[in-house]
């Protein structure tokens, strides 16, 4: 399945613009998205940290990824 | 317990917040305001540039004051947080808390600003004068 | 660290309060807005009455900024606090606190508020319908 | 010695006057003018309590009065 990965603060800079388009088998869970992206993205893994929101909650590594949800790339956060 | 949660590219207006929170019943209110300091660790800064997921960024708002009225009796909380380029002196953030007594009014608050630092999807980007860099993104 | 304490029996102004204590140096501002309560243990309030020993009032107020700064790093502390006859909903006391770090702004701002409420001479007369009542003076 | 007091608060209702005077021995102390004042106005004691003031500082019992003091009288205060 194709999904969209919106990207902000500096996650924007690494994936190079605001969202990416990725190729993910059907049923992919947070974590092979993680994987994939540390492959192609390796300074994701220089992060602090960072988290993987999915429809605009914070997502666990096991949960599954479905076709049309909204996927975004959360560095550590520094609001207020 | 009612709130007012918004993510604005304007100057945040302390009054109007105040007022808004402002009521008959209320004994006492506490509002932190955030504003742009002029350094960071010794080091000048020239401008901070914060974004935001603004759906998620609400959405954990709205966890946030939830939580904070389950555990004190408050009546109004409201969140204003700025997003765009803010010069030294301006404010990025306006939390404002009123409950019929002080205590449950500082509680909320604090517990308001400390958690929206930890959880919510906004980002602060530090413009020096010789670079910039996305504020606690690197160990 | 500045301190501006007032005496007034004027309407207190919020938004020229937290405008003097704000600087460039100042990360974070926490602010307590005492109003007046439409009601005191379920009865109905309908005016209170403020009256203040002024030089004494301001020693001790004074006396509770130092400490105070004394504990956190503050960098502006302001107390004005209001005198005379005070309707639902006005403002009796606002104290405003700057810090380069929230956490300073929180806790002397709290100190500062808890602590007037027990040394500083002003006294509070709540006027009920039926009567009125020096609060705190009887068992 | 003549001193004036100052009453605020609940203590002017009792006193009956924002000051009165009153005749005191010379050095007599904040516990002797407390006592005096009891004697005169014995409602004085129905209250939670109330502290002396010298010269715009608590006082303590032991402390001596002086001629030209500015004396007040305390009642549990309520401000804020």
């Amino acid at each position: 399945m194709k999904i969209k990965i919106l990207a902000f603060g500096v996650a924007k800079d690494i994936l190079g613009g605001t969202s990416v388009n990725l190729e993910l088998i059907n049923d992919a869970t947070v974590y092979n998205l993680q994987y994939l992206l540390e492959q192609q993205y390796p300074r994701l893994k220089q992060l602090s940290s960072y988290m993987v929101a999915v429809n605009n909650e914070y997502a666990l590594p096991g949960d599954s990824l479905h076709e049309r949800d909204e996927i975004a790339i959360i560095p550590p956060v520094s609001g207020g | 317990m009612t709130s007012d949660i918004q993510i604005s590219s304007k100057p945040l207006n302390i009054q109007s917040a105040i007022d808004w929170v402002m009521s008959p019943e209320s004994g006492g209110i506490d509002v932190f305001i955030g504003t742009v300091r002029n350094s960071t660790k010794g080091k000048p800064v020239i401008r901070l540039e914060f974004e935001a997921y603004e759906p998620m960024a609400i959405a954990e708002m709205e966890k946030i004051v939830k939580q904070a009225s389950d555990k004190w009796p408050v009546q109004k909380a409201l969140i204003h947080h700025r997003i765009g380029v803010l010069e030294v002196g301006e404010i990025p953030v306006i939390i404002a808390v009123s409950a019929a007594h002080r205590a449950a009014a500082f509680d909320a608050c604090r517990y308001i600003i400390d958690t929206l630092k930890q959880t919510v999807p906004i980002w602060k980007k530090e413009v020096f004068e010789d670079g910039e860099v996305w504020v606690a993104a690197h160990p």
